[in-house]
């Protein structure tokens, strides 16, 4: 019997080096419905914009899965899980049986039921055939409307700049990356962003994409129409946990987990986007959508899975990303108004510190 | 002293000398022949010996044998003798003629008992007779006590050995100990007074070597009253020996751990092993370390109770020992030993700064140091 | 078990020799008049002297055990090799400055005229035995050993 | 009031060498090197005193100092330096002030001095063959010694007063503690017990955590009495009683306020803050009988166990003073020749007080020897020792051993600036400041103290065996060993030995 792994990103590599740390025998199967090794998601921004080739989207060396002893079963779509008998079916029949199984999913983009989404010319922004799918079209966009001015948005943004696209970014809030940044810090991020020549549009969102079959434009809940030949989606991700529901694991917004990543049947661990694990913060369980913190539950899935105890202490949100020439790093509840915090700020002309304390 | 007298002899030497330890007589010519062997050791600079028991006549005096440049220094130096002792017997020192022996001095023997006036009466004999010593050889010029014991005497010259013993005719003498020694001086011509051996009281010392310690020694006996008038190294060591046995009352063995002290390394092994034992050497070398001799040496030391050998710590001048019935051999060479005592019970080749240590057994001469019996020996 | 690099802040002077010769170890030339004055860009120490008041001590990467600069780098640049040290690899780097914002004890560093992280690789890639710093200390206040 | 002081020294920084990397700046306590608001490093002359920490830190040896040159219309009376003090005076009113010993160009006895060796007739020792034995015993010895020798062992009757054994006759002289830094203290501390030698407290007390190093520490107990209590007086290998010191005979000692620090305040029992006062004379001791009493009262303290030392500067009449120090009762007389250090003295004490010690060691050699009191005390002789050369030859002249400090401070990285009064000693030696002080690493120190003196006892071996002798004892007193160049009868009268080239009598 083998371990067995849905999912092929970082989760993934966090349990199968964890697992190889102390079991080098027992095999390890990954199941992914993408056909790749392992990459590094966030850099498909990267890829979009040409600063890295395929080559480099490698997170590891083309070694990892032989070193490791890992069977690959790539481009197949886990279909469901069978807990009773402790076995995964794919969609090609094949059925696995495992001894520990961690389900690594991930997130799935957040397309909100905006009419016309369907269309062509409308994308999302989280795998790297979505890069590559843009990539192999952007030359002949006009103009380009991204939808949402969180961290995929702007970086999507950011890599359609540098490849000459003029681009649109419209966000419902009133102002960029507004969940981990605070007005001031926002404002400078805008001013970056528009100094680039891309237009930001805030406080409003798309409430169609506009064209026959085809995307000639969006209108956006003001009533202001903007004309454009794509739209990206990237709003946000959200656990793609339908496997795991279908086979009675408990989840709410995420798979929810306990502080060893396992879910509530035995035999069963959940790590990465696609949980609702341990917040340090709160003390409760929160999805956190970000890759350390899904290379360590992996690997506390896989430590556990492989009968080493280990807890997860909680996650903390934070984020590293430089966004048109600004590198922004944020951890923690950065942008929270807590009179009991006490914030030092110190802002000087090219950067921009904030500290809370409690 | 005039001249070159009385200058440091730097010197590479033969040494010999026997004991009986019954006290049976024997007659000088066995010394000579002894130190003849040696004739390569020396360069025809100097030489002498020492006999002990060659007074039986006047073995309650002490006798001085005394060397004058000149009429003079006999005139100044005698009216101190007459001054301090009375005199039961004074006499020219027989000679007979060697050609090879030349520019003698006035040689005088005299036979003496202290007369201590009432202020020297915190003195004892020796001390008064060593204060004499002193005070001849150290005010009057051209003057040189080169003997001052009881029953014993010193006989030197400069010459080979050999020839040196016949100008004293040595064989009409007869004795319990003797000592002889060759010189090999290499920086002065043999002045009569600086040949070996060096006496005080009974103490004959003959030696090869030198002593790298001298000024340490020489200041550090100086402390007692001596006076090392004649800058020799060899002089030191009889002082030494005199301070240490006749004043401390050092035992004979323990007074030549002091010249030839074991190495520190050896002395914290003993002190881990026997504890008592280790003490007493750290303690030798702590309060006697001035008088500790450095430098190469062999020394053949005369006294009226026995005879010692002694080589330094190191051993880098060559000593070597042997018995007889109850004739007691040391030499520097064997070939010194095997001339007058062929079929030699025993031979050895005594350690680095391990004494030879011969005890007249049957002494009518009560001397001060003390008698320690051979076989309680301590060898390190 | 592998060795590490030790500061002992009791005999840290603050000179920052170590960062001089961290720079100069991790240059071009190797050399430090050239190194500082000529290279371009200019060599980048990877190792910081913090200080305060008469507290100081260097400090560089830990080469942890479970190194969260390795669990949170986003592309793979860095990896913990198999001798233990933490081993960042610039090719792969990108710049996202994810480790610098991971790194409990501030380790990485940001070279910015290049857009890459550089740290403390104990002078594996300079063929040092001892690290530069190590060596280098006039007073003895780091070490490389084993604890 | 407008200084007419000009600088001592000029900062010369090659630019085509400097990498700006600011260590000078960093390094520098007395704050001369700066970096200017556009990042540029210069510096400012008039601050510098040449301990040249900075030019020896310097990564690319691109700083050296000169002297400053400032055109003093030539005159051999009002030389410069003269002058300056002129200055300093009329500007302050107060006593100059300097540290270290006195710099004068005096003549060194040490080098009209030549040593013998073996040609031919005495075979020279090769100490890496042979053993070679510097050991040492310091303390007052019996005139003589009673052995008994019965069945076969050996027994000694005599009590030997308690004796301070030295693996090498080359002892670490008194530094207090508050004079130099902690780490400092550790450092002699550790590199006298590594050589089986001693190091001195000075009058500043024994810290706690150098307890440790109790077996191989002389304390010291001064005028002002800092520090002094039972514990301290049991924490020792020896006592000295300090009557004076060859940097500054005939006065006391000042340790500022701003050096009592918290350490420093608790192991010499003052408040922080305080100056120590150490008076001039000991308030108890106004004669040789009143010196006995404290002899013996440390004596009685330490019920007999440790050997009592007496140190005193080396005046005129040291032979004198000596031998009433040795009869009354002191085990070890310690003498300081004027070129002796210090953390503090006013500079025309140290310049003009005081004799020689080659001199006062020769002349107390023979004044004990005279008086047949040689044994009773051990001589110690101190104050600017700079090689082995002068160790051996003071002992041929007579010492039992020697105290070194300036060479031991050198050993540890002190250029002689002889700013040590300021406290803001760059080397971190003479210094409270803990940012300097952990400069002077205690590893570090210790280890290059330990290799200066064995390299000097290495090199005392050499010579000894060049002497044909293997046991240092043999060579103390032993003038013979020893030769003038250069100087007059009297002065060879004194040190007790002859012209070079003169025969051996």
């Amino acid at each position: 019997m083998s371990y067995v792994v849905i999912g092929n990103s970082v989760a993934s590599v966090g349990a199968i080096e964890a697992i190889r740390k102390v079991d080098k025998k027992t095999p390890i199967v990954v199941i992914s419905d993408e056909p790749y090794s392992v990459y590094s998601r966030p850099l498909i921004s990267e890829y979009l914009s040409g600063k890295v080739g395929e080559e480099m989207m490698n997170y590891r060396d083309s070694d990892f899965y032989e070193r490791n002893r890992v069977t690959t079963k790539f481009n197949v779509k886990a279909v469901s899980i069978n807990s009773r008998t402790k076995r995964v079916r794919l969609k090609n029949e094949e059925e696995i049986e495992y001894k520990k199984l961690l389900i690594a999913t991930g997130g799935i983009p957040f397309v909100p039921p905006i009419e016309g989404r369907d269309k062509d010319g409308v994308f999302t922004f989280t795998k790297l055939d979505d890069a590559k799918r843009l990539k192999a079209r952007v030359e002949s966009f006009n103009h380009l409307v991204v939808i949402g001015a969180g961290l995929i948005g702007l970086k999507v943004t950011e890599s359609l700049r540098q490849r000459g696209v003029p681009v649109t970014v419209v966000e419902l809030s009133n102002r960029v990356m507004s969940t981990v940044l605070d007005e001031e810090a926002g404002r400078i991020i805008r001013s970056a962003i528009e100094r680039e020549g891309v237009e930001v549009i805030t406080g409003l969102t798309v409430e169609e994409i506009t064209g026959k079959e085809k995307v000639t434009g969006v209108k956006l809940t003001n009533g202001n129409r903007i004309k454009c030949d794509a739209v990206v989606i990237a709003i946000g991700v959200i656990p793609n946990t339908s496997l795991a529901k279908d086979a009675g694991i408990r989840v709410n917004r995420g798979i929810i987990t306990d502080s060893t990543m396992k879910t509530n049947i035995p035999h069963v661990y959940a790590a990465g986007d696609v949980t609702e694990g341990p917040d340090y913060l709160s003390k409760g369980n929160r999805v956190f959508p970000i890759w350390p913190n899904a290379y360590i539950q992996g690997k506390i899935a896989g430590y556990n899975m492989a009968g080493v105890k280990r807890e997860f202490t909680g996650g903390i949100a934070m984020n590293s990303i430089e966004l048109f020439g600004v590198p922004v790093l944020t951890a923690g509840l950065s942008n929270v108004e807590d009179e009991n915090l006490e914030v030092l700020k110190k802002s000087e002309e090219s950067t921009y510190k904030k500290n809370g304390y409690t | 002293m005039e001249g070159i007298n009385g200058r440091r002899n730097i010197s590479g030497c033969g040494l010999t000398g026997f004991m009986s330890e019954e006290g049976r007589l024997i007659n000088g010519e066995a010394i000579i022949r002894s130190i003849e062997v040696l004739h390569d050791r020396s360069n025809g600079l100097g030489g002498g010996f020492a006999g002990y028991g060659i007074y039986p006549h006047k073995k309650d005096f002490y006798a001085f044998h005394i060397m004058y440049d000149d009429a003079e220094a006999k005139d100044a130096s005698e009216k101190i003798i007459e001054e301090r002792f009375s005199i039961s017997g004074e006499e020219p020192i027989p000679t007979r003629k060697v050609s090879t022996i030349t520019k003698a001095p006035i040689l005088w023997r005299y036979f003496l008992k202290p007369e201590l006036d009432e202020c020297d009466k915190d003195i004892s004999e020796d001390d008064y007779v060593i204060e004499t010593v002193m005070l001849i050889n150290d005010t009057i010029p051209g003057a040189y006590v080169f003997s001052s014991g009881k029953n014993m005497g010193a006989f030197k010259a400069v010459g080979y050995p050999e020839e040196i013993g016949r100008f004293y005719r040595l064989d009409e003498y007869e004795g319990y100990t003797w000592i002889g020694h060759g010189r090999f001086p290499t920086n002065t011509p043999g002045w009569w007074g600086g040949a070996h051996p060096f006496t005080i009281l009974d103490w004959a010392v003959v030696h090869n070597g030198e002593i790298s310690s001298y000024d340490a020694n020489r200041r550090y006996v100086e402390m007692y009253g001596y006076k090392c008038t004649m800058l020799t190294d060899t002089e030191v060591v009889a002082y030494l020996l005199d301070l240490m046995l006749r004043y401390h009352r050092l035992p004979v063995e323990i007074a030549c751990k002091v010249l030839a002290p074991p190495f520190w390394s050896e002395i914290d092994r003993l002190k881990e092993e026997r504890k008592e034992e280790g003490n007493v050497f750290e303690a030798l070398r702590q309060i006697y370390g001035s008088a500790m001799l450095n430098g190469p040496f062999a020394i053949i030391v005369g006294h009226a109770s026995g005879i010692i050998g002694l080589s330094d710590r190191m051993k880098l001048r060559p000593l070597v020992a042997g018995r007889k019935d109850d004739m007691l051999f040391i030499a520097s060479e064997e070939a010194a030993i095997r001339e007058i005592s062929p079929n030699l019970d025993i031979l050895w080749h005594p350690r680095a700064g391990e004494p030879v240590i011969g005890e007249l057994k049957r002494t009518s001469i009560k001397k001060q140091a003390k008698v320690i019996n051979l076989k309680e020996r301590i060898v390190l | 078990m592998m060795k590490r690099v030790y500061a002992k802040e009791e005999v840290c002077i603050g000179c920052r020799l170590c960062e001089v010769y961290c720079a100069v170890e991790h240059s071009l030339s190797r050399d430090i008049i050239r190194a500082y004055k000529y290279e371009q860009p200019k060599p980048e120490p990877r190792v910081t002297v913090e200080e305060k008041e008469h507290i100081s001590f260097a400090l560089q990467c830990r080469h942890c055990d479970e190194p969260l600069c390795v669990e949170a780098c986003i592309t793979g640049a860095m990896m913990k090799d198999e001798s233990g040290r933490v081993i960042h690899r610039e090719e792969k780097c990108i710049g996202c400055w994810t480790c610098v914002l991971v790194c409990p004890y501030g380790a990485p560093r940001r070279d910015l005229s290049r857009g890459k992280v550089v740290k403390c690789d104990l002078c594996q890639s300079t063929g040092r035995e001892i690290p530069a710093c190590v060596e280098m200390c006039p007073n003895r206040a780091l070490v490389f050993e084993e604890r | 009031m407008k200084s007419y002081i000009l600088p001592e020294f000029k900062i010369k920084r090659d630019n085509e060498r400097c990498i700006e990397c600011q260590v000078c700046v960093r390094q520098c306590a007395f704050e001369v090197h700066k970096v200017s608001q556009d990042g540029s490093i210069y510096s400012e002359n008039d601050k510098c005193v040449a301990c040249e920490r900075c030019v020896t830190f310097c990564p690319t040896k691109a700083l050296t100092i000169e002297e400053y040159e400032h055109y003093i219309k030539d005159n051999a009376n009002w030389t410069a330096s003269v002058q300056r003090n002129i200055w300093k005076q009329a500007e302050t009113g107060g006593v100059l002030l300097t540290g270290m010993g006195n710099p004068k160009p005096y003549p060194i006895y040490w080098d009209h001095l030549l040593l013998n060796a073996s040609q031919v007739t005495n075979p020279s020792i090769d100490p890496l063959r042979e053993p070679m034995e510097l050991r040492t015993y310091l303390g007052s010895k019996p005139e003589s010694l009673e052995v008994e020798i019965s069945g076969g062992s050996v027994r000694l009757k005599t009590k030997v007063s308690p004796q301070l054994k030295l693996e090498v006759p080359i002892m670490f002289s008194a530094m207090s503690f508050g004079a130099i830094s902690y780490n400092a203290c550790e450092a002699l501390a550790r590199a006298a017990t590594e050589l089986g030698t001693y190091c001195n407290t000075g009058e500043g007390g024994l810290h706690e955590k150098l307890y440790k190093y109790a077996d191989h520490t002389i304390v010291q107990v001064a005028s002002g009495r800092f520090g002094v209590h039972k514990k301290y007086l049991e924490k020792a290998a020896a006592l000295e009683i300090k009557i004076g010191q060859g940097a500054k005979p005939g006065i006391g000692g000042h340790l500022p306020g701003e050096k009592v620090g918290e350490e420093v305040s608790r192991t010499r029992m003052i408040p922080v803050g305080s100056d120590a006062l150490s008076p001039a004379p000991h308030h108890d001791i106004y004669s040789i009988e009143d010196l006995s009493q404290l002899i013996y009262s440390l004596k009685e303290a330490t019920e007999y166990t440790k050997p009592v030392s007496v140190k005193i500067a080396a005046v005129h009449n040291v032979a004198a003073i000596s031998s009433g120090i040795a009869r009354a009762g002191a085990d070890i007389i310690a003498i300081d020749g004027f070129r002796g250090g210090t953390g503090a003295a006013p500079t025309v004490i140290r310049d003009n007080v005081g004799i020689p010690v080659e001199l006062a060691i020769a002349a107390v050699d023979s004044r004990l020897r005279e008086e047949g009191i040689r044994n009773r005390v051990s001589i110690v002789a101190a104050g600017g020792f700079r090689s082995s050369a002068d160790v051996i030859k003071a002992i041929a002249l007579g010492a039992d051993a020697v105290y070194i400090a300036t060479a031991a401070l050198v050993a540890m990285g002190c250029h002689v600036c002889q700013k040590c009064y300021t406290g803001k000693c760059n080397w971190g030696i003479a210094t409270q400041d803990p940012k300097l002080s952990k400069r002077l690493n205690p590893d570090i120190a210790a280890e290059r103290l330990y290799n200066l003196v064995a390299a000097w006892a290495h090199e005392i071996s050499e010579m000894l065996g060049g002497m044909g002798i293997n046991a240092i004892e043999s060579l103390k007193g032993n003038r013979l060993h020893l030769r003038a160049v250069g100087l007059t009868k009297e002065e060879m009268d004194v040190l007790g030995v002859k012209v070079a080239g003169a025969p051996l009598s």
